[in-house]
């Protein structure tokens, strides 16, 4: 029986010698480049994944504090665990995807060794115990992504979304560590545990500074309302894979971080419903400004946007409202999330990867002739809004009971709010759908549309059977969700 | 078996065939009438266990809506004549459907809609709140609109259907008013907390409550001024004519008066009102009857003139004398359209003026519509002269004098359209060009079953008003001995005599009479035959409201719903071409709102 | 004597964000961007200064300088790529994704 | 006297800002970060002045200047007087200032605690060795990050062989006309992309 900390250097080693095996593999070998690459990251997530699963029983009891390899000092906890497990979860699709996905394109010994490190920095994000120590894992996160925004570096577009993406994000983190500073000049540790008790006993009349700064930092890697702009930019021009664990996790680590900064030392919070206020905006503005895009990246994107104000909604009505279902159904949400944008992106992936074109025009009746594909992206998005028999569906649930369950006006009106958000996001994701299963063809389509290979579909198939199992029955990954929050004590 | 599980079978059985037979016609649609029959059967004869003893114990109830709403079944004498009638008098129906609507297209339909106005009918009955009431009140609506006009292509019949659910639909408003009403005061919709608690409203609400019951009752009756769907709903098949003027609908009205007069004794007014308008009605159906060719029409006249009479009775107070004629009516009324349902199925018409001497072709349904006819009329020793003179001496002791003239005039009509009707259909001179159809047997057995109960059902007088006084509602102790003492030796009798021989009377003059209205047509008697303009008013008013209607739906879909979904539309289009604008792409505009925000946070956080 | 750099750090960084909303090139961005990045190394040095552990936060601020180059490299490697698709260094051509 | 570097530096943050030349700016960003690294020597953070002067004023300014002399034109690279000026005044002015707060260590706040070489390596190695996992990790990336961004425009290599199952034969893209070209051209990868060839 392996301890908690051995399993989780196992886990991560995989993840760390994945990346260096990766490129140098695909370094040496460079006529097979992309396959042995892509099929080393994949091992690697895989056996990551499975030290992760052995690692889930240890944790019922709460946090641990784990030395990792000796000298890095984490805090495991149920909440961490499970963030970083639908990390590496989606980083073995998009690996798997990503193979066959890439074929059109060099530099892929970087590709997926980036991926892997992205990985990495959502799994030191989840566990970090230390203020600093998780700013840098943050700052690892957007590093590794800038390169894969703009990876397709010959054509102007990924260009551009990789500058604007690095320009908000150092700006954010050039916040978040101003915050940090504060914070050290306020207590004089940066470790989350014990500013956690430094902040109920000590002097908390400066805190309202950094936090401020962490919420508007962490926003803009969250793509909080107005701090989304560089999001629909950097979500559809990277490659599908990369999309789809940008929507997927990195925007939710974004959030995650921000949530553990909050749940340790925002206990004082000066503004208590600032939470619910952003989620509202943030919803509303995303599923408007989807609903007239004609790109089905882009709307992808802003859906994304969307989405967070759910999440982020199910915590701030804990945080702020006290409902106990809140945050979990938050984190549940991000679970979901997870598989659900992963899956519409990889499909919209697909058909770009057929067809050549993002627009949506142009994929009109592609359901006909690629029809894997095509009841994917149905379920995927029959599930972001939120329809009964899929995933999305029970963790918005969750979401809206939290605002009933409050009792109060503003948990209603947030409550309806959200609901009428679903209402209003099924009127850009079912015309999607619609244009898929058209009876008239676009040329595009009757010239070039065919079945994705065997690779890409059993990326899409596996997301799809997570997507209609959580859908189904909730019931474990829900019940962790409540229970990693009732764990909680401190922030961890 | 409990009284309760019976209760409960009763009205759980046809509903169960309902939903059963659209399954069966599936497999087997040759299979449907009799599966129908078989249900029916299995409802009468639970129905046996009902007549025993009324129950004593709890009755069933069942949280319906936990905390807000729960129904349960009322078995008392009041309510158990309707429910038992329907059952009765259905299983008839079904029986005789068997030969009547065969080879009609659509049988499923037809069966699952008797069976579930059957079942209507009983639950409306038993039902121990109004909200349930309401419930199987507009069950049977919907199923009478459906029956009327089953024969849906035959424009007639299409309108004659909507004509009674619209005008039911008036009616219903009233009852729908009255229940909430009622619901607001006491915050329940039983009638035991609602009669209680009704003593401690104010005059003016209760009034307007007792209004809203009349008029339901008026509707579902068809009382005047509402009783123009009646006649009308004659395009439904006879077998559907039967059961809504024998069984079910019209019965519900009268029900629903008897079970609430505890009600409208709280309010002077409204009892008197009630009398009237059963005098006028009862006078009203009579006139109208007298003077139609129609054979069916005449029936359907006298059910509502019938139906007067009981009306007028709970307006004396007498819910027991209603019940009592309800019960009779029930089984001459329902002889007597299946009569006629064989007369119109041999001849093919319903114009009485085109048969005439059917005695030769169709005896036993000569005699057993002369026995119906009898009954009606209240010749002594049948159950109608009983149940009747019953009615007319509760009149008398209430001393509404005016309502009594009415009866009186009616009592006479009724008479002569009787024996009118009688004679010319079966005895008269021929007219009939076709060679008229045999009676099937299994049309005749139901009326044979029936004009047996003519002379017998009147003898269940004494186990009735035992029953009734047991279960604390007010009823005279009555035998059938004691009753025939006391008709017998009350004014009343002379009345209902006189009224008779004057009818007869006007029988023998019958000739005279139409040469006097053929030669001088006075202006009231086309009126007469249009229906004396109720229907022309109501369809001018129809014609107004349906016009007013148009405009309204124009206005509200035209202006209102298009214009918010327009609104919605554009809204949330330009809301999101708006928001769009906010993406300006301009990396300075990003960090703008980066800032902006940081500002706004902090701001907050300060303030 | 009492000092307060407070005021410097703050003053410093809206000159970066000030830098970075309106300069419309990228190598002000970069300039913007590092301005904040100094604001924020002078406010944890300081941040040592008054908590007086010199030592643990001008190790926290060499990791932050050296994270600053690297971001800076990665940002120069973009503006070179940039660059090769329009020749010019103006934010103003980079307005292609909007809406 | 604190306070006079520190307002000398946001002078020189103002020249980085306004100056119209990008040299001139990114050399007074230069400045800026030497009077910071001065600014911590003040403050008796020497082992942070030394990293800030030799990284944010040297490597920062190097990569900066090299990236843009390597992508500007000529007619701009001509204004290496001005860039001469700028270097010799940015040199005079750290040497002012670094020997004038040599004359006069600690006389600003005689209270600040100390911390030399060893006390931040101490500290670095030991209490906060942790935080030089991802700092490696994060370098890895960028390294990663730029060769990923400056790699060459090669050919896609061809490859026959079927490896672990994937059907490696690709669709050939033919020129399909595409229904919305309001947005502008739509990636084509595959297809040839029209770009600036560099030497």
């Amino acid at each position: 029986m392996m301890t908690q900390s051995a399993l989780l250097e196992s886990a991560v080693a995989f993840l760390i010698f994945g990346t260096l095996a990766s490129y140098l593999g695909g370094a040496f070998f460079k006529q097979r480049e992309r396959l042995i690459s892509g099929w080393i990251a994949t091992l690697a997530t895989t056996g990551s994944l499975v030290y992760f699963a052995l690692l889930f029983p240890s944790l019922q009891a709460g946090s641990a504090q784990v030395a990792l390899f000796g000298f890095i000092p984490w805090r495991v906890d149920l909440l961490g665990w499970i963030v970083a497990t639908v990390g590496v979860v989606l980083a073995l699709v998009v690996n798997l995807y990503s193979i066959r996905y890439m074929e059109e394109d060099t530099g892929n010994s970087k590709f997926f060794p980036l991926i892997l490190l992205m990985v990495l920095a959502v799994v030191g994000l989840a566990f970090a115990a230390d203020l600093f120590h998780l700013y840098l894992f943050f700052e690892l996160l957007a590093i590794s992504s800038f390169p894969l925004v703009a990876f397709r570096k010959d054509e102007p577009k990924p260009v551009e979304a990789g500058l604007k993406f690095l320009v908000a994000s150092a700006t954010g983190s050039a916040m978040v560590l101003l915050g940090i500073a504060l914070v050290y000049q306020g207590f004089g540790t940066l470790d989350l545990v014990q500013l956690s008790t430094l902040v109920v006993g000590g002097p908390s009349l400066f805190l309202w500074l950094p936090l401020g700064l962490f919420t508007v930092g962490f926003g803009i890697k969250a793509a909080l309302f107005p701090l989304h702009t560089w999001l629909p930019d950097a979500h559809p021009e990277a490659p599908s894979g990369i999309s789809a664990m940008l929507s997927g996790i990195v925007i939710e680590a974004g959030l995650f971080a921000l949530l553990r900064v909050y749940f340790t030392i925002g206990g004082p919070l000066p503004w208590p419903d600032l939470l619910i206020w952003f989620a509202l905006l943030t919803m509303t503005a995303g599923n408007l400004m989807a609903l007239t895009q004609k790109q089905m990246k882009r709307m992808l994107a802003y859906s994304s946007i969307a989405q967070m104000g759910y999440i982020l909604l199910g915590i701030g009505i804990t945080a702020s409202l006290g409902a106990p279902a809140g945050a979990p159904g938050g984190l549940f949400h991000i679970v979901t999330h997870a598989f659900m944008k992963g899956l519409a992106f990889l499909c919209a992936g697909a058909l770009i990867f057929r067809l050549g074109s993002g627009q949506t025009a142009d994929m009109r009746g592609a359901a006909w002739k690629m029809p894997l594909t095509a009841a994917a992206f149905t379920v995927a998005v029959l599930s972001l809004a939120g329809v009964p028999p899929f995933a999305g569906f029970m963790s918005k649930l969750l979401i809206y009971q939290a605002g009933i369950q409050s009792a109060t006006t503003l948990g209603w009106v947030a409550s309806l709010i959200a609901i009428a958000n679903s209402v209003l996001s099924l009127g850009y994701y079912l015309p999607a759908v619609g244009v898929l299963y058209s009876k008239e063809r676009s040329p595009l389509v009757a010239a070039k549309a065919k079945e994705v290979p065997f690779l890409m579909a059993a990326a899409l198939v596996i997301l799809v059977v997570l997507i209609v199992y959580l859908g189904i029955s909730p019931d474990p990954v829900r019940q962790w969700a409540f229970q990693a929050f009732a764990l909680l004590k401190g922030g961890f | 078996m409990t009284a309760q599980l019976a209760g409960l079978l009763l009205f759980l059985i046809p509903f169960a065939g309902a939903l059963l037979i659209p399954l069966v016609n599936f497999f087997a649609p040759r299979a449907v009438p009799w599966l129908a029959v078989l249900f029916g059967l299995a409802s009468s004869v639970i129905a046996f266990f009902l007549l025993g003893g009324t129950p004593a114990g709890a009755p069933i109830t069942l949280d319906i809506l936990p905390g807000f709403f729960r129904s349960g079944l009322l078995l008392d004498p009041l309510s158990l004549v309707p429910a038992l009638i329907a059952t009765w008098i259905g299983f008839l129906v079904l029986i005789y459907s068997l030969g009547y609507m065969k080879g009609e297209e659509n049988l499923a339909r037809y069966y699952a809609l008797v069976l579930l106005f059957i079942g209507g009918m009983v639950g409306m009955a038993l039902a121990d709140n109004f909200l349930a009431l309401f419930f199987f009140w507009e069950v049977m609506g919907v199923c009478s609109y459906q029956l009327i006009a089953f024969f849906y292509k035959d424009p007639k019949a299409a309108a004659a259907g909507a004509k009674a659910f619209l005008t039911t639909k008036i009616g219903d408003i009233g009852l729908l008013a009255a229940i909430i009403i009622l619901a607001v005061n006491s915050g329940s919709f039983s009638f035991s907390v609602n009669f209680g608690a009704a003593a401690g409203l104010a005059l003016p609400v209760l009034g307007l409550a007792a209004f809203g019951f009349i008029l339901g009752a008026a509707g579902k009756s068809a009382q005047f001024p509402l009783h123009v769907w009646l006649p009308d709903a004659m395009e439904a098949p006879t077998t559907i004519s039967a059961l809504i003027h024998a069984a079910t609908m019209v019965n519900a009205g009268v029900y629903l008066l008897a079970r609430v007069s505890p009600l409208l004794a709280l309010v002077p007014w409204s009892l008197t009102l009630v009398q009237w308008i059963g005098a006028i009605t009862a006078l009203l159906g009579a006139l109208l009857a007298a003077f139609s060719n129609d054979l069916k029409r005449i029936l359907a006249y006298s059910t509502v003139s019938q139906l007067g009479y009981m009306v007028l009775a709970v307006g004396m107070g007498a819910a027991f004398a209603s019940q009592f004629h309800l019960f009779s009516h029930a089984i001459f009324k329902g002889l007597l359209f299946l009569c006629a349902g064989a007369v119109i199925h041999a001849i093919g018409t319903r114009d009485i003026r085109q048969m005439g001497g059917l005695y030769k072709h169709m005896p036993a349904v000569a005699i057993t519509f002369l026995i119906g006819a009898m009954a009606l009329l209240g010749l002594p020793f049948l159950n109608g002269f009983f149940s009747k003179d019953f009615i007319l001496e509760e009149i008398i002791l209430g001393g509404a004098w005016g309502p009594l003239a009415l009866a009186l005039i009616a009592g006479a009509l009724t008479a002569f359209y009787a024996l009118r009707t009688t004679f010319v259909v079966f005895w008269g001179k021929p007219n009939y060009q076709t060679h008229p159809h045999k009676t099937p047997a299994n049309m005749v057995v139901p009326l044979l079953a029936l004009a047996l109960a003519c002379f017998l059902s009147w003898l269940l007088v004494g186990p009735l008003s035992e029953a009734w006084i047991a279960s604390g509602l007010p009823a005279p102790a009555l035998s059938a001995l004691e009753l025939i003492r006391v008709t017998f030796s009350s004014l009343a009798f002379l009345f209902s005599l006189a009224a008779i021989v004057v009818g007869f009377f006007l029988f023998l003059q019958r000739a005279r009479l139409a040469r006097y209205f053929h030669e001088q047509e006075p202006g009231w008697i086309r009126a007469t035959s249009r229906g004396l303009g109720f229907d022309d008013l109501y369809t001018w008013l129809a014609d107004r409201i349906r016009d007013f209607g148009v405009w309204v739906r124009m206005f509200w879909e035209e202006r209102v719903m298009e214009g918010i979904n327009r609104f919605a539309a554009w809204g949330s289009l330009g809301l999101s071409r708006l928001s769009c604008r906010l993406q300006t792409g301009d990396v300075h505009w990003n960090l703008l709102y980066v800032t902006l925000t940081l500002i706004v946070v902090l701001g907050v956080a300060l303030w | 004597m009492n000092i307060n750099l407070l005021p410097f750090v703050f003053a410093l960084f809206g000159l970066g964000l000030f830098c970075l909303l309106t300069r419309r090139s990228l190598v002000k961005l970069l300039i913007g961007l590092e301005l904040l990045g100094k604001a924020t190394t002078l406010a944890i040095i300081w941040a040592g200064v008054v908590q007086k552990t010199p030592a643990t936060t001008q190790s926290i601020a060499l990791l932050v300088i050296s994270i600053e180059a690297v971001v800076v490299a990665v940002y120069l490697a973009l503006v070179y790529a940039f660059h090769r698709h329009n020749q010019s260094l103006d934010t103003d051509d980079m307005r292609r994704l909007k809406g | 006297m604190i306070y006079f570097t520190l307002s000398l530096l946001l002078i020189f943050a103002l020249l980085a800002i306004f100056l119209k030349d990008n040299l001139l700016s990114i050399l007074s960003l230069a400045a800026v970060s030497a009077l910071l690294a001065i600014v911590f020597f003040q403050l008796q953070a020497p082992v942070a002045g030394v990293f800030e002067l030799s990284v944010g004023a040297g490597l920062i300014t190097v990569l900066a200047v090299l990236t843009i002399s390597f992508i500007q034109t000529k007619h701009e690279k001509a204004q290496s007087g001005a860039l001469l000026w700028a270097l010799v005044g940015l040199a005079a002015v750290s040497i002012l200032f670094f020997l004038f707060q040599l004359f006069s260590p600690g006389a600003f706040s005689p209270t600040l605690a100390e911390s030399g070489w060893n006390d931040v390596g101490l500290v670095l190695w030991n209490a906060r060795a942790f935080d030089l996992f991802p700092q490696v990790l994060i370098v890895l990336a960028a390294i990663l990050g730029i060769l990923a961004l400056l790699r060459k425009k090669e050919p896609v290599p061809v490859v026959t062989a079927s490896v672990m199952g994937t059907d490696l034969k690709s669709v050939p893209i033919t020129d399909v006309p595409i229904a919305d070209e309001k947005d502008g051209e739509e990636p084509h990868w595959g297809a040839a992309v029209p770009g600036g060839e560099e030497p």
